[in-house]
């Protein structure tokens, strides 16, 4: 086995640990971001507060405007650390109002940093229409001409609604920390159980719903470190060729076919390790362990 | 959940920014807003935190940033959700620096 | 006419092994085992009223074995006596609930420390003593010798020789007090093979060898994953390094297995390198193969470590650090927990570890109402060994501190670490601890206290350093305590004049009387803030188990 | 009321409509005009499979019938719960099948949604929830979890959430929730086809309104913050 010699890691402060506030501090240019509905002022949810639950000043997501290599941006950062950054009432239509202001004032792009479990069970009919609305207002979004990435790397990943919230916008970005599904493996294990999905087997959860699996797919655009700076760098390339184009028959057939092909092609597969190895891969077993730059490289040698 | 409310005497701070938020409501942590509040010489201080009965513990670790801080004319909330003592005087203290903009 | 009285036998143990052996050579079993035959050979070999060792310690367990007693039939084997470091498996437990079992003396018993306290209070176990590891691995040679060892290795040769590969732990230990009285020893192994690597256990100690059907279970207990290091944790890290190492020049020690040592690990090649401390502190260590010290080995840190046993993941690590970790010929680690323990007892002059309670005298325990856990390394440890001759500088500082500069002793280093209240605000600090009560409604003989105050040197807390050493009365003693013990209720009954005026004599040290800037204490501080760091220091020869991985 | 009665009651005109493994497809006769059918039976678990049969049928509408309604028939127990299906990114599916509706959206269809039976979160997002309009047969289940698991997750005891489910729609059960958030337009107590030709008349008078649920659920007053927070971001 070709080794890494030690390294001590890269310094640059974690997608990953960060707080949505630092977050959006650290992703856009210094000093540029303006917060709507800043906590000052604010009132956290009545329904959790019915619930005898201390609320967040934010409900738990945070938006505003700012700049991005001196372009205007909008900007939605989701708290996973408050509630799973689960989508209320409140923080849902936080979301909302930024899409349809995003569509009203034409930044050059919306960066949704999604950290989020999906629905708050505690508002559970408000978080699912809410999801609903933001589904529809992402599309409107990307109609009006602004593309609208998903930045992906936090501690929550992106389940429920929220990853199909995700799989709706124009791009999306993540790192290997970063997980991206529907249904949680807990939710698949305690219905289907423990055979079916060990929630507990960490790098089993990361082999079905990582980042590293989901670039290597081609559910993900990009694949990036775990680090403010590189998630800011590779927006920025990203933006600066993009186009958004206005939804068209041909495209989604084009993706109707991509996906009924791999459901035929990787049809009864369980674990990322098949997967890859169905691709071509020569290693599979090594991917967990694999830098993102050598990931990258690998995967542009696959004729995918 | 309690819901308190405390007030303490406290010199006039000279805040450099409009407001400062710290901390995040998860297990063991809190969220600390320092807004400008009504009194110059005193603060008044906002709770809501999910353990109960905790009233003469948030008494006193307030009580004893008060004394070491000029928190006169601030506004404090707090959404907490279970933090120790130590984290509660963590918090404050960065959001207190990010209020007055560095100085102590 | 008198008759003259029997020539006395001086060998019945030998001929009881003998016949025990003969017996099972009837049934048909030799010293190479089929799993199918284990109870068999269990009944034919063990008899009521045996004591019998069955090998487990915190990280390996001879689970197959165990397991096979367990369902073993009461009507043939009883009121056995268990003598073992670790009541950890619930096929222990078993062996009381279904009467094979009666008599315990043991360590220490973790998960199942609820189901022992009930069998306790039903009457339905008897227990000797809750020792220290030393204490019983010292009463396997004077009183408590196993007649019956069920012990567990990695590999077997065809004469069966033992390889442990780098979990030796207890095994060797074991195995000597039981075959050198006329015992019988009952190996598990993962693999039958060829040629072993190398010989930890020569086959002429072992009786039998089974191959189990599953390895034998190793829990990964010390590893340690950084993202959930708090800055609480970093903050009191940073204490204790430029408080206590820095100023007592402690070399050789050893840590406890909590979040706040491994934060300490973690600031070596940080923090503690900023201070100038690289090569003048944690050079020499008695500590299992923490992943969270990678990142200080891997800066120069440190020269020597002796471990207890191993660590999950470790492995290829270790035996590519052999001028740091102890490895054998073969290039694995060799590991033993009774030469660690005496390390960490005799050649080491500083401890530190958390608990979960401290009474006003210093007394720390981990006892919490409904559970007898016993004890881990801790106590050895932890306490001072009035016997040790060898000096050191942090040694004599200690000793001269605690008794004047005519002290003809110095003193070991004690080190309680802990935030100055657990999760959901439960206070560490405490007026009695709950191992009282435990004693009263158990009936023991002493109350479960981990370590003993007067053994305690030095308390770290998130609101400063006590130095119990400094203290000259009970009284002032009694107020350094209060005075690190924060809002806690044992905190606020404080007398302020009085802890201020230890504050003045330097008993007492606040963040700001060390020097220390608050402002640093953030995860930034950590030489590693993810499992996956400690995988790229290490080169990628950590390989962590999949619970502890986010990729 | 089972599928075929239920379509016999809506669409007296005739439809032809099939069922094959969960999947409804057809057309059927309105006053005016064909529409199309298209959804799924017996609380179907939305699958890879189920979800890209959909989006097909979606696709061949646009290319095909330029124009015509599309009625959804609406029985979802959620999305199938499998570790295969999550490999192979079942969000994605899920996403690719709201996209495909929206498509036909903007290209003019209108669409409504008819809650036959259950309609349970993944798999009512991507489908149901993606018409212009969605109503609900009085026996309709729609949900996102029944509250003793909600208790469970949340932690909350499941009488105190009984009691608060009595005077909020925010978390419980029930398609009258749904209706008093904004999300149900209304609940059909006796299906018939002049129910149906009401709301697909209603919805030509008034094609792509937009997503009107937040006005909807403040009046009926079962959301009270939502859109007073979309305009304070409006204006911010």
């Amino acid at each position: 086995m070709n080794l890494p010699q030690p390294s001590p890691p890269s310094r640059g402060p974690s997608f990953y640990e960060a707080t949505a506030r630092q977050r959006v501090n650290r992703l856009l240019d210094a000093q540029s971001f303006t917060e709507f509905l800043p906590p000052q002022g604010a009132h956290s949810s009545p329904h959790l507060a019915l619930l005898g639950l201390p609320g967040a000043l934010d409900d738990g997501v945070v938006i505003g405007s700012g700049t991005l290599g001196g372009k205007p941006v909008l900007i939605i950062a989701q708290e996973g650390q408050f509630l799973g950054g689960a989508v209320g009432e409140m923080h849902g239509a936080k979301i909302v109002g930024l899409l349809q202001r995003a569509v009203r004032d034409k930044p050059l792009a919306v960066l949704f940093l999604v950290d989020s479990g999906g629905v708050r069970l505690h508002e559970a009919n408000a978080g699912l229409i809410a999801l609903s609305e933001i589904m529809r207002a992402v599309l409107d979004t990307r109609a009006a001409g602004i593309p609208v990435f998903a930045l992906i790397g936090g501690v929550c990943g992106a389940f429920g609604g929220m990853g199909i919230v995700s799989r709706l916008c124009s791009a999306i970005l993540m790192s290997e920390q970063g997980r991206l599904a529907l249904s949680g493996p807990e939710v698949i294990e305690t219905v289907a159980g423990v055979e079916e999905f060990d929630s507990r087997d960490r790098a089993l959860v990361w082999r079905v719903t990582g980042g590293k699996h989901r670039y290597l797919m081609g559910d993900c655009l990009a694949l990036v470190e775990d680090d403010v700076e590189d998630f800011r760098q590779t927006t920025l390339a990203l933006l600066a060729h993009w186009e958004e184009t206005a939804p068209e028959l041909h495209t989604l057939r084009a993706e109707q076919e991509r996906l009924s092909q791999r459901c035929t092609q990787f049809c009864g597969l369980r674990d990322g390790l098949e997967v890859w190895a169905a691709l071509g891969v020569p290693n599979p077993q090594q991917i967990p362990l694999l830098e993102r730059d050598a990931l990258v490289t690998l995967r542009q040698g696959l004729s995918l | 959940m309690d819901q308190l409310t405390f007030q303490f005497p406290a010199q006039p701070c000279k805040p450099s920014a409009k407001a400062s938020l710290c901390g995040v409501v998860s297990s063991g942590n809190l969220e600390v807003l320092i807004t400008q509040g009504a009194q110059p010489n005193g603060c008044e201080v906002s709770i809501h935190t999910s353990a109960q009965g905790f009233a003469p513990i948030w008494q006193a670790v307030l009580a004893d940033f008060a004394a070491h801080h000029a928190l006169g004319g601030t506004a404090i909330t707090i959404n907490d959700m279970g933090a120790t003592p130590a984290v509660v005087t963590l918090r404050l203290g960065q959001a207190f620096r990010d209020y007055c903009g560095g100085a102590q | 006419m008198p008759t003259s009285p029997p020539p006395p036998t001086w060998d019945t143990r030998r001929q009881r092994r003998q016949a025990r052996l003969q017996r099972a050579t009837q049934a048909g079993i030799g010293r190479h085992v089929e799993a199918a035959r284990i109870k068999t050979l269990l009944e034919t070999v063990i008899a009521p009223g045996d004591r019998v060792c069955m090998e487990g310690n915190n990280q390996k367990q001879a689970d197959f074995l165990a397991q096979a007693l367990s369902e073993c039939d009461p009507q043939q084997l009883h009121h056995l006596h268990l003598v073992q470091s670790v009541l950890a498996l619930p096929s222990h437990v078993d062996l009381f609930e279904r009467g094979i079992a009666s008599r315990l003396d043991f360590s220490f018993s973790g998960p199942q420390g609820g189901r022992l306290a009930r069998l306790v209070q039903d009457r339905r176990i008897e227990i000797g003593a809750i020792h220290t590891y030393l204490e019983l691995f010292g009463r396997y040679f004077v009183d408590l010798t196993p007649d019956v060892c069920l012990i567990t290795a990695q590999s077997a040769d065809a004469a069966g020789n033992l390889y442990t590969g780098p979990n030796t732990e207890d095994t060797p230990l074991i195995v000597e007090a039981t075959a050198f009285k006329s015992g019988i020893v009952i190996a598990q192994v993962n693999e039958r093979v060829e040629h072993l690597p190398r010989v930890d256990v020569p086959g002429d100690w072992v009786d039998y060898v089974v191959v189990a059907p599953r390895p034998n279970h190793i829990e990964p207990l010390f590893t340690r994953d950084p993202a959930q290091i708090t800055e609480i944790q970093i903050l009191m890290a940073m204490m204790a390094i430029k408080g206590i190492y820095a100023e007592y020049g402690i070399t050789r020690l050893n840590h406890g297995i909590g979040f706040d040592t491994a934060a300490i690990e973690l600031l070596l090649p940080t923090y503690a390198t900023a201070l100038g401390l690289k090569g003048k502190i944690c050079t020499h260590w008695a500590l299992n193969p923490h992943p969270t010290l990678i990142p200080a080995i891997e800066s120069g840190f440190v020269q020597s470590v002796h471990s207890f046993g191993s660590e999950v993941g470790m492995d290829a690590y270790i035996a590519a650090r052999s001028d740091v970790f102890f490895t054998g010929a073969d290039g694995s680690m060799r590991s033993n927990r009774a030469f660690s323990q005496t390390a960490g007892l005799y050649a080491c002059d500083l401890f530190i570890g958390s608990t979960l309670q401290i009474d006003l005298a210093g007394n720390s325990s981990t006892a919490t109402l409904g559970r007898i856990t016993g004890f881990g390394g801790a106590p050895n440890m932890g306490s001072d060994p009035h016997g040790r001759r060898h000096a050191s500088p942090a040694w004599l500082k200690a000793g001269r501190e605690a008794a004047g500069p005519q002290t003809i002793r110095g003193r070991k280093l004690v080190v309680q670490c802990v935030e100055t209240f657990r999760e959901h605000m439960t206070p560490v600090f405490v007026e009695q601890l709950d191992a009282w009560k435990l004693q009263e409604s158990l009936g023991m003989a002493l109350p479960p206290i981990m370590i003993y105050g007067d053994d305690v040197t030095h308390l770290v807390t998130e609101e400063g350093i006590a130095n119990l050493l400094l203290c000259r009365t009970p009284e002032e003693r009694e107020q350094a305590i209060r005075g690190v013990a924060g809002f806690t209720p044992v905190g606020l009954a404080r007398d302020q004049a009085q802890v201020d005026q230890l504050r003045a004599r330097g008993v007492i040290r606040r963040v700001e009387d060390l020097g220390i800037d608050p402002r640093l204490a953030t995860r930034d501080l950590l030489a590693a803030r993810s499992v996956k760091d400690l995988v790229r220091w290490s080169g990628g020869l950590y390989t962590p188990p999949s619970r502890f991985r986010n990729w | 009321m089972t599928l075929f009665p239920l379509l016999d009651t809506l669409f007296p005109a005739g439809h032809e409509a099939t069922v094959t493994q969960q999947v409804v497809t057809g057309t059927a006769l309105t006053a005016s005009g064909p529409v199309a059918l298209l959804g799924t039976v017996d609380a179907a678990a939305i699958s890879h499979a189920i979800a890209l049969r959909l989006a097909g049928q979606v696709l061949h509408l646009v290319e095909h019938h330029p124009g015509r309604p599309l009625v959804l028939l609406v029985d979802t127990q959620g999305q199938a719960l499998s570790r295969a299906q999550e490999l192979l990114c079942l969000n994605g599916s899920l996403a690719h099948l709201a996209r495909c509706i929206d498509l036909a959206r903007r290209r003019g269809h209108v669409s409504l949604s008819l809650i036959t039976g259950e309609a349970v979160s993944g798999g009512f997002l991507s489908f149901g929830l993606m018409a212009d309009r969605v109503y609900a047969l009085q026996s309709a289940q729609v949900r996102v979890m029944d509250l003793k698991a909600m208790a469970r997750v949340t932690k909350i005891p499941h009488e105190r959430l009984v009691a608060l489910a009595a005077s909020s729609p925010t978390f419980a059960p029930g398609a009258e929730n749904y209706h008093r958030m904004g999300a149900i337009e209304a609940l059909w107590d006796t299906p018939s086809s002049e129910l149906l030709e009401q709301a697909l008349a209603q919805l030509r008078t008034e094609p792509s309104a937009g997503d009107s649920r937040l006005q909807q659920g403040r009046m009926r007053g079962g959301r009270q913050e939502a859109a007073a927070i979309v305009a304070a971001v409006l204006t911010a």
